[in-house]
């Protein structure tokens, strides 16, 4: 069924291979920018995708890129179908779908406070989601990193020293080595 | 071992700006008067915490310890996943009722605010708030890890470790969370320190009042409230 | 026109029983409550070591003097309904300061502290206050109206508006109460008195979770103190009428406590066992059962 | 809402006179059997291995000190912060001894926010004693128990050759087995040379099998000779060893250098790229001591050469290790990426005949003594002087070096140790070859319970035919008396021992008379240890230097009393290749301080 529908799909916008390693029913396709918005409203309205369960991003700290994943439901037949889209991390401003599926403008606000991803046009994108106050890099950016941040803010409960029992060991069994 | 970089640095030069509402602007009333709004100073009361002193006479102070020991109302503000363990003491299955323990709506109302667990820096900020709008002599207990030196939380960039740096602890009960039962045991041994005269945190929040805003203010950036919050 | 100085000493002591009797017998009705739903419940006497430690706290604010009349406003509906309102029978001592036209007073005082609360609270400025008030008196004027008209029924029925001239009408057995005599009137009152418990179904001025406690959010301390006072007095006060007006009153204290008792449980009753109405379910409630049986009971007579 | 709507809530009422559902005294209320309250700890069975730390995801335990290290124990002790353990009990489960467990006490509270750090069973704590609580299921452990079994020859295959036995692990049986590994590091300490195990292990889990060889050699340039003849100690300290066979670690350690092609070694382990110090080291005696320093000095950046008696170097691996355990192309390959570091051996020179030790020490900044055990030692009884009397360590030589052996059908030998081992199978293999049977009677004079050959080496024997007799005694060599075959050997007389040692732990056998054995054989061999042969340092020297029971004394970096003079390896030291290895780096690295020291007082 999902082969069916990418079979309908694909030359028209281009699509990359059809990736169905997961569970069935859920499959993942890669895309190119241009086409999302129409790839979208087709998958919508036609083909029946009608409910966007979720957005979110993956940090390819190395390839410089962010991965957005849209999934999509079709109800009706028990499809998931998430559409994956790159963008240049360095320049990471995406496109606003809230016109296609309003909770879209949420998950926008989230990206754009957790990863720094930029939607323009998107309702509220630019105001505090969950964090308050924020003023480091965005957390979810995979340079972040949480530890340290945390080290530098909350500091530890003084009292804690550890021992690698390698070198302990060897200290006392081997003092002059 | 978790890694960490250790060249990561975080911002400390950034400065979060004040939120707009909160700026002094003019105003012009239905009557066609402008007048000046400063938000922090026109809504919020701005008296500092006093130091209450004790009742002059031993035998009252202890009638009153007995009695404050005895009726302990706990705020039901649920500030982590500990929350979730209060409930049976509530409910039938534990009763905490008999005990004179009883749970309140309102921090006005309430002597014992419970930091049932994490504090994320959001959180705090209500605890907080929370904290002084209840009314002296007021008792803090902070439940499991978290509270005690960041348990699963360790890690977070945005959950505060050592909660007595923040607001005056009176007991920390150990667990992940701690069982009904535990938080029961930890309520009893309130009691006997109230009972003994020696729960006074309103006092000592009072008296380092300083101390712990500076604490407070150290990671809550977007500082959108008067010092006091009565 | 002379003062006399006996009566009001008797009346404060009758405050002091009834307030007595009140913290006790609160602290039972929450011990059955606690039992119907499987647990022990309060200890006998916690009502008073509450009361102690809210007067004991230390910090005490305020927010303006209304803040401040808040609680004596409904202390004083309290007092007020009490002492208007003979609290035994045949008693010179314990009549109070009942009257002639002392029905219209009660009901009146029903209402006060109410009011005086809604101004008081209104002055904390806590908008979860705001909301208690105008869920509060939505709900006590539509509940109050089949007692206004039971009440109204009963003065046409014994041609009084003298309580004790009531009470009176009603004495030499058990078949000459109200509630015998004209059940249509006792029905409507009792829709008003099941309404106006503050108990389920109709507590949802106080819903606890939701806009912590209503109208008294921003009370503690002794504030909280004075209206805790009331709130074992009032509801007493308020049942004390009721059994003046249609259960044939109290001759002596033991007779007193029995039956303001049993006709406090009637709240109890409904209360411990219900879910919570919103407030237009309640009023809705109200309009279409209360009001139609407070009508019938008018025509009735 | 119908009337039942209204009425149905009011059966509730019917509680009113049950007894409450509430629990009467919570305070006492005892948790499950199973529930995972506050953490024990049986001090004694711990061995600080830090498992329990490594797995924790909330970073909650710390190893701190609590008693002094000991073979396979860290002496450390897990402390437990309860500021951060969630009691999700990984650390129970992954407990490599069961130490580790958990009570069900779960009430603990403190105004002291400090207190909730404890040490488990160090710190009492009144659920020390508790009997309940989470503890791991019987056989059910998080790293696998069963060492992934070794693959080799089968004995009547092997028996007529010297084919190297073990076939070594493949990639699939490697990883199974290098996953079973914790990465504790206990091994490091104990292993004489501080190789870091853990580390090369994961290089194999990983995949990565260049950086496992330079991890390899940059603690061992033996390795292949290890990798196959170790008397690998870090595996008596493995922590697997507790409950379970412990990590194989010297065939993983082989697989390594299995897995790589020999022509990478070089560039893998890095040619030195230091400047040369223009310094000079003579190093005396070609075996792994020697080597090993010669090895690293030479990536020091001192010109090294070793001189060497024999025809090829390798001292006792070559010469000591039958060609079966340790194959002479192992040995040349390791032997091979040292000459490649720029290390000179010179074989077939004799200090003392061709070169004078006082020319060595006048043409050299440093002089090492590395020249091994490769004297064997006699018995003394009756008969062993005959010539059909041989010593171990000069038969296994002379069959490496190929030169003609007597291959009698009987052969006896005295002795219970790994050479008595070696030098058996390998005359046992000469046997099957000439005569197509083997015929070899061991005669071991400890019992077996306290045998000194490795396990493995006597199951092997037993396979190949060997007998093995322990607990005897040897008393004569039987001679013929007369006739064409006088003074011919026929065999050995022994007596049951009944204790090797007196009560003051000196070696003083005292044999059972009544229970005497003769082992029939045409030979005899004694493997009963060996010496070194110090005559090469001449009179004046032997003289000068300071010694130590019939050994050169060295100071803690192997300096003799003469400060020109270095001395490690079997010589001074340990009978094993791993702790030659050790020697040589100790001495390499004390020569090397002493030279810097020397280069800059001339500066």
């Amino acid at each position: 069924m999902m082969q069916a529908i990418y079979d309908r799909l694909k030359d028209r916008f281009q699509l990359g291979a059809l990736d169905v390693r997961s569970r069935k029913g859920l499959a993942f396709v890669d895309l190119r920018r241009e086409f999302l918005r129409p790839v979208l409203t087709e998958l919508r309205d036609v083909e029946g995708f009608t409910h966007l369960i979720l957005l979110t991003a993956v940090d390819w700290i190395e390839d410089e890129r962010f991965q957005l994943t849209y999934l999509l439901n079709n109800r009706q037949k028990n499809l998931d179908l998430g559409l994956r889209l790159r963008l240049d991390r360095n320049l990471a401003i995406g496109e606003t779908i809230h016109d296609l599926w309003p909770t879209a403008a949420t998950y926008q606000r989230e990206l754009r406070e957790m990863f720094g991803i930029a939607f323009p046009g998107s309702p509220r994108v630019d105001e505090e989601f969950i964090l308050e106050g924020w003023t480091d890099m965005p957390p979810y950016r995979r340079d972040f990193d949480t530890l340290a941040y945390s080290q530098q803010t909350h500091a530890d409960r003084e009292g804690r020293e550890t021992s690698d029992p390698r070198e302990f060991m060897k200290q006392i069994l081997y003092p002059k080595d | 071992m978790k890694h960490m970089d250790p060249n990561f640095r975080k911002d400390t030069k950034t400065e979060f700006p004040q939120r707009e509402e909160l700026k002094p602007r003019k105003v012009t009333t239905p009557d066609g008067q402008v007048i000046d709004i400063e938000p922090l100073q026109d809504y919020f009361c701005q008296e500092p915490p006093k130091v209450h002193q004790k009742s002059y006479f031993k035998i009252v102070e202890d009638f009153y310890n007995w009695c404050r020991a005895e009726s302990l109302w706990i705020l039901a503000f649920g500030t982590g996943c500990g929350a979730i363990e209060m409930r049976p003491l509530m409910t039938p299955r534990f009763d905490a009722y008999r005990y004179g323990i009883q749970w309140r709506a309102t921090p006005r109302q309430a002597n014992l605010l419970m930091i049932s667990g994490y504090l994320s820096v959001k959180t705090l900020k209500r605890a907080i708030r929370t904290y002084e709008q209840m009314q002296g002599p007021k008792y803090v207990v902070g439940l499991g890890s978290c509270t005690i030196n960041g348990g699963m939380y360790w890690d977070s960039y945005n959950t505060i470790k050592k909660l007595e740096e923040y607001l005056p602890v009176d007991l920390y009960i150990a667990g992940c969370m701690p069982r009904p039962e535990a938080l029961l045991a930890g309520f009893m041994e309130l009691k006997k320190k109230i009972k003994a005269g020696n729960a006074e945190g309103a006092n000592k929040y009072a008296e380092k009042f300083d101390w712990y805003k500076a604490n407070q203010k150290a990671v809550i950036k977007d500082w959108d409230m008067p010092d006091y919050n009565w | 026109m002379s003062i006399d100085w006996p009566r009001i000493g008797y009346a404060a002591l009758t405050l002091f029983i009834v307030i007595n009797y009140g913290m006790i017998m609160t602290a039972l009705v929450r011990k059955i409550g606690a039992r119907v739903s499987g647990r022990y419940g309060i200890r006998i006497y916690q009502n008073y070591i509450d009361l102690v430690k809210n007067i004991a706290l230390r910090s005490k604010i305020t927010h303006g003097v209304m803040y401040y009349l808040g609680p004596v406003f409904r202390l004083t509906g309290g007092v007020g309904l009490l002492l208007f309102v003979p609290t035994i029978y045949g008693s010179a001592m314990w009549s109070n300061f009942s009257f002639a036209g002392d029905l219209v007073l009660a009901l009146y005082f029903v209402f006060f502290g109410t009011l005086g609360m809604a101004l008081g609270a209104a002055e904390s400025g806590h908008p979860y206050s705001a909301i208690g008030i105008t869920r509060g008196l939505s709900q006590v004027t539509v509940a109050e109206l089949p007692l206004a008209l039971a009440v109204f029924a009963i003065s046409l029925q014994y041609q009084t508006l003298n309580i004790t001239d009531i009470v009176a009408a009603q004495q030499g057995g058990i078949f000459n109460w109200t509630l015998f005599t004209n059940p249509v009137a006792t029905l409507a009152a009792l829709f008003a008195f099941v309404g106006t418990m503050m108990r389920s179904p109709f507590d949802v001025v106080i819903a606890p979770q939701e806009i912590p406690i209503g109208p008294p959010t921003e009370y503690h301390s002794s504030y909280l103190a004075l209206m805790q006072t009331n709130r074992v007095l009032f509801p007493i006060a308020k049942t004390v009428i009721y059994m003046n007006l249609f259960f044939g009153g109290a001759t002596n204290w033991f007779e007193f406590a029995i039956k303001v008792f049993a006709i406090y449980m009637i709240s109890v009753l409904v209360g411990v066992v219900h879910p919570r109405f919103r407030v237009e379910q309640s009023i809705t409630f109200f309009l279409k059962w209360g009001l139609p049986v407070g009508v019938l009971a008018i025509l009735l007579v | 809402m119908s009337f039942k709507d209204v009425l149905s809530p009011f059966t509730a009422w019917k509680h009113v006179l049950e007894t409450p559902v509430t629990i009467k005294d919570p305070l006492t209320r005892e948790a499950a059997d199973r529930y995972r309250g506050f953490h024990k700890n049986d001090i004694e069975l711990c061995i600080g291995c830090s498992s329990c730390e490594a797995i924790c995801q909330n970073a909650a335990i710390d190893m701190v000190p609590v008693k002094d290290p000991k073979e396979g124990d860290s002496g450390l002790r897990p402390q437990i912060d309860y500021g951060r353990c969630c009691w999700c009990a990984l650390c129970v489960d992954i407990c490599m001894t069961g130490s580790l467990t958990m009570s069900n006490e779960y009430i603990w509270f403190d105004e002291d926010p400090d207190a909730f750090r404890f040490i488990p069973g160090v710190d009492a704590k009144s659920w020390d004693s508790s009997e309940k609580g989470y503890r791991r299921e019987g056989g059910r452990r998080l790293s696998g128990t069963e060492r992934v079994e070794m693959r080799e020859m089968e004995p009547d295959l092997r028996i007529g050759n010297f084919d190297e036995i073990v076939a070594g692990y493949d990639r699939a049986e490697a990883v199974l087995e290098a996953d079973r590994c914790v990465e504790c590091g206990l091994c490091v300490a104990t292993c004489p040379a501080h190789m870091d195990i853990p580390d090369y292990i994961k290089t194999i889990r990983e995949g990565d099998y260049e950086h496992g060889l330079e991890l390899l050699y940059n603690s061992n340039p033996f390795s292949e000779v290890c990798g196959r003849v170790c008397t690998h100690n870090c595996e008596t300290a493995c922590a697997a060893r507790h409950e379970g066979d412990p990590i194989a670690i010297r065939w993983l350690k082989r697989h390594i250098t299995d897995q790589v092609p020999y022509d990478r070694y070089v560039d893998i382990v890095g040619k030195p790229d230091l400047a040369k110090t223009g310094q000079k080291i003579a190093i005396i005696g070609a075996g792994p001591g020697g080597l090993t320093a010669a090895f690293d000095l030479a990536r020091m950046g001192h010109a090294v050469t070793v001189y060497e008696e024999k025809e090829k170097p390798g001292g006792m691996m070559r010469y000591g290790i039958p060609e079966y355990r340790l194959p002479y192309e192992s040995l040349d390959r390791d032997i091979g990426v040292i000459e490649a570091m720029g290390v000179k051996i010179k074989c077939g020179v004799r200090i003392g005949k061709d070169i004078s030790m006082e020319k060595l020490k006048a043409d050299n900044d440093a002089v090492v003594l590395a020249i091994g055990l490769h004297l064997g030692r006699s018995t003394r009884v009756p008969g062993s002087e005959s010539p059909d009397v041989e010593k171990a360590v000069e038969l296994l030589r002379r069959i490496t070096a190929g030169e003609e052996v007597p291959v009698p059908k009987k052969v006896v030998v005295i002795g219970g140790g790994n050479v008595a081992m070696d030098i058996a199978r390998s005359m046992a293999r000469l046997q099957k070859q000439r005569h197509g049977e083997v015929g070899i009677t061991v005669t071991a004079l400890e019992s077996f319970d306290h045998f000194l050959a490795d396990e493995e080496e006597v199951v092997e024997s037993r396979e190949e035919g060997i007998e093995i007799l322990d607990s005897r005694g040897p008393q004569e060599v039987i001679t013929v008396k007369s006739g064409k075959n006088k003074g011919k050997v026929k065999g050995l007389r022994t007596w049951r021992v009944d204790s090797i040692f007196d009560e003051k732990g000196r070696f003083n056998p005292h044999y059972d008379e009544g229970d005497e054995m003769v082992h029939d054989g045409e030979m005899v061999i004694e493997a009963i240890g060996q010496v070194s042969d110090v005559s090469l340092l001449g009179e004046k020297l032997t003289e000068a230097l300071e010694w130590n029971r019939g050994r050169v004394k060295i100071d803690h970096d192997g300096r003799t009393s003469e400060p020109w003079l270095w001395a490690a390896g079997d010589c001074v030291k340990g009978p094993d290749v791993i702790n030659a290895v050790a020697d040589g780096h100790r001495v390499a690295q004390s020569i090397n301080q002493v030279l810097v020291a020397m280069r800059e007082a001339k500066a």
